[in-house]
């Protein structure tokens, strides 16, 4: 039940509850099943599904503040990085570049996905909001990857992108889908 | 129909939360009781192997629980204790259309049966409302209308009855009475069990009683002084 | 499984460590990680890690299924790794992996979270001079930990719901029903904070 | 203590919730009860404003609701119907401790406050274990433990008994009992209000009856009939 916001803070109140839950919604999809695949260091999560589908129900304010939340609860050594792995040395490690990339890709996605809500078939449009953020992840993410590992380009994007793009595809559209579905299943959650 | 349950033990990370239930459920309906934490729910959800046991096994009409999950699913429809939890679509009909998903059914089949349904249960003026502003008691009777359209030969149902008002409680009441379906009720309201033919007690991970309602109530009560 | 929360209380030395310390050296000896490229080393670190886990004396058995994430992730590293650029370079990337993981797992085994977020709240008080309200950060990750476990509830009932319903794999299935309890558990919460007289104004 | 009620209206989504409720609350215990939907909860929720009525105001020991948000819920205690939803720390130590803020005590003053609350409520074995391994019962206590804390002057709890078996439902009754604030307590557990001095019915969004408990829950039951 949302209630009627009251005061200023009660609001600011509400909203940090937002961001907390999110930030925890984030955790359980990305502890849910890191799971491995074929041949590359970097593992397959839910984290780019929850991650998009957090900017798009929450909008590019609260959405980037629960993606940031997230972060420090890896930073502060809680285990909540993909392969339970927790520290600030996950940020220095070979994956922590995605990690980073998160936050601006939440920024874009919450933006773009709040232009696709307001049209009357919002699924198509929030799909594409959501394949914007894919660049800004792998672009950060490699640049990262290369730099720790000292990898080539090439290499590089044949361990850090190419496996992941279409499955990533497929997490952006569902998160989209399921956006587009909840919004009507609970008209009063995106404010 | 028959629910066997066959030295059935399960654990919850680690902790023993079922210990050795045998039992054969074969009453039109049946009821279980017990403390909060004796496991209930978790002895409910293994008779549709939403929980995997540990040893022994559960065996519903002649399937087993473990080999054949998806067919005991067909026979088993299930009530969550929170309406909203099960609910998947966002409107009452999309919900109920869901249901009917995966059994070869042509589309107009699919939405008669739906329009029959929700006539049925008087949700047609809601067809099209978001199923998450309905009431408590609208979204406890969505629920039920969805798990009757899979038509499933037994219904087990966990606290499905709570935050009702008298009303609701009692209309809940009566569909429970009415179902031809074998019944399997976990629940706190006692008075529910005035209709059905058989309670089981649960306590720590055990059936501590099983028999005539009245008479295990009675024990219940003692047990819980 | 989750490891949010796990904190046991118990009397190891590491128990009795002050959790800035804790925090701080696992950064420090994370980087240092970073920058060991002898595979000797690096191997020799994973091993004083394991010893450190071993030493605080918790409770092992909920460490059974990250661990099994944890080593198919360093497989798969390893042998990629191997591929790439050879037996020594596996070496060090594992070790680091699991070096940075079991460290992470022994600090927050050890640690109360009020303990983490105190140390947190000190190494962000400098950034209140550009707007960031310390405490208010410290409440939004302690709040997030307190609903870590109701989020894994929230997908576990969301999951077997869909199951019950024989739709097994249906992603709407669960990410609708998990949305709409997330944001009523976010709501609850929110009144919660009101009506316990939390002011994001003040402390 | 006096909650007065002046012509409070409340609108959801605008839609009209609450039509004018004017009330005096002078007992010690009073109960709300009524229909799923029929606005007890928005009631109950305007006394320490977390719902701002459209019209028409709240008054709780001369201080005005909207007025003064954070001196009202100095005064009022508030329960929510699931007990694990307003716990808001990881653990029970820190959720007690965190009651305490805000209220100009000392670091060991507060230490000193919450081991007696422990202490008080057989929770300080579980000091230090996370909120959610605690039983539905625990949990309760330890929602009204918070409460507690806080030294308010009317506790207004809305449906504080769902899901608890015979013996946390039993004790929570006692608790309620014993409690030397206000209490306004809002129910669909009829046999709860046989421990109250006045019973308000809602319907509607409006007072349907007012008065003796043994006579408004007769009312209530005709008019479920
Ligand atoms: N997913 C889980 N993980 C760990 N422990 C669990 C889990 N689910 C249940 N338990 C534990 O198993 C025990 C039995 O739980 P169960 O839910 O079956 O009890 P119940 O009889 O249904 O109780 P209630 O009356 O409160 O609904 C409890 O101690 C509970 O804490
Ligand atoms: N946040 C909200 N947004 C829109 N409508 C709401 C909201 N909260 C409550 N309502 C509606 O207001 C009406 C009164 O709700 P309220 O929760 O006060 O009823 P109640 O008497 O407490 O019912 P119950 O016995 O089911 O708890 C209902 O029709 C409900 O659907
Ligand atoms: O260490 C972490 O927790 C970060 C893992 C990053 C995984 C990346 S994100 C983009 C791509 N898609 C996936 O499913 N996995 C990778
Ligand atoms: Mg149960
Ligand atoms: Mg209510």
């Amino acid at each position: 039940m949302s209630a009627s916001p009251t005061t200023h803070a009660d609001s600011t109140a509400r909203e940090i509850a937002y961001v907390a839950v999110f930030a925890a919604l984030i955790v359980a999809l990305t502890l849910f099943p890191a799971i491995e695949i074929g041949i590359s260091p970097v593992p397959i999560t839910l984290q780019t599904f929850a991650v998009t589908l957090t900017a798009m129900l929450l909008g590019p304010r609260r959405g980037a503040l629960a993606v940031l939340a997230y972060l420090a609860l890896i930073a502060i050594g809680l285990p909540v990085a993909a392969g339970y792995r927790g520290g600030l040395g996950v940020f220095a490690g070979a994956t922590g570049g995605y990690l980073v990339s998160y936050l601006p890709a939440a920024l874009l996605v919450g933006w773009l996905a709040g232009m696709a809500l307001r049209r009357t078939r919002p699924t198509p449009w929030l799909i594409l909001a959501g394949v914007a953020g894919m660049p800004v992840i792998y672009a950060i993410g490699t640049g990262w990857f290369m730099a720790v590992t000292g990898m080539e380009l090439g290499p590089a994007v044949a361990a850090a992108i190419t496996p992941f793009v279409v499955v990533d595809a497929i997490k952006v559209a569902l998160a989209a889908i399921v956006t587009a579905g909840a919004v009507r299943a609970l008209p009063t959650l995106r404010r | 129909m028959t629910i066997r349950f066959e030295d059935v033990h399960l654990e919850h990370a680690g902790r023993p939360v079922l210990r050795g239930i045998s039992a054969d459920l074969t009453e039109h309906r049946i009821g279980i009781i017990g403390e909060n934490g004796s496991g209930k729910s978790s002895l409910a959800r293994t008779i549709n192997h939403l929980h995997a046991p540990s040893r022994g096994r559960v065996v519903v009409d002649g399937v087993v629980a473990a080999q054949d999950p998806k067919g005991v699913r067909r026979k088993v429809g299930f009530l969550f204790p929170d309406a909203a939890a099960q609910i998947v679509m966002p409107t009452v009909r999309e919900d109920l259309d869901f249901s009917l998903r995966g059994l070869g059914l042509s589309r107009d089949e699919r939405a008669a049966r739906v329009e029959a349904s929700m006539a049925e249960q008087g949700l047609s003026a809601h067809a099209d409302h978001p199923c998450h502003l309905l009431s408590s008691g609208q979204q406890q009777q969505l629920a039920l209308a969805a798990v009757l359209l899979r038509e499933p030969d037994v219904v087990v149902a966990d606290e499905p009855t709570t935050l009702l008002d008298l009303r609701n409680l009692r209309a809940a009441r009566r569909r429970f009475a009415e179902l031809r379906q074998q019944l399997v009720l976990v629940t706190h309201h006692l008075e529910l069990l005035e209709d059905v033919d058989r309670v089981l007690l649960v306590a720590d991970g055990r059936i501590a009683a099983d028999g005539e309602p009245a008479e295990v109530v009675a024990r219940y009560r003692r047990m819980m002084a | 499984m989750n490891l949010v929360g796990v904190y046991r209380a118990g009397s190891s030395w590491l128990h009795r460590t002050p959790a800035g310390v804790k925090v701080g050296a696992l950064v420090l000896i994370s980087i240092g990680a970073l920058l060991v490229d002898s595979p000797w080393i690096a191997a020799g670190l994973l091993l004083a890690s394991l010893a450190v886990l071993l030493s605080a004396r918790v409770d092992l058995r909920l460490l059974r299924r990250p661990l099994v994430v944890l080593l198919l992730l360093g497989l798969s590293l390893a042998l990629f790794m191997w591929w790439q650029q050879g037996a020594g370079a596996a070496v060090v990337a594992v070790s680091r992996l699991l070096t940075l993981a079991l460290l992470a797992w022994t600090v927050s085994m050890t640690t109360r979270v009020s303990d983490m977020l105190s140390v947190l709240l000190r190494v962000l008080a400098p950034l209140r001079r550009v707007g960031v309200d310390p405490a208010r950060v410290g409440m939004t990750i302690a709040l997030a930990v307190r609903s870590v476990p109701l989020l894994l509830a929230t997908v576990s009932t969301a999951q077997q719901a869909r199951q019950a319903r024989g739709q097994g794999r249906s992603l709407t299935a669960l990410g609708v029903p998990v949305v709409v309890r997330s944001a009523r558990i976010a709501d609850e919460l929110g009144d919660a904070l009101v009506a316990r007289g939390y002011d994001p104004d003040e402390d």
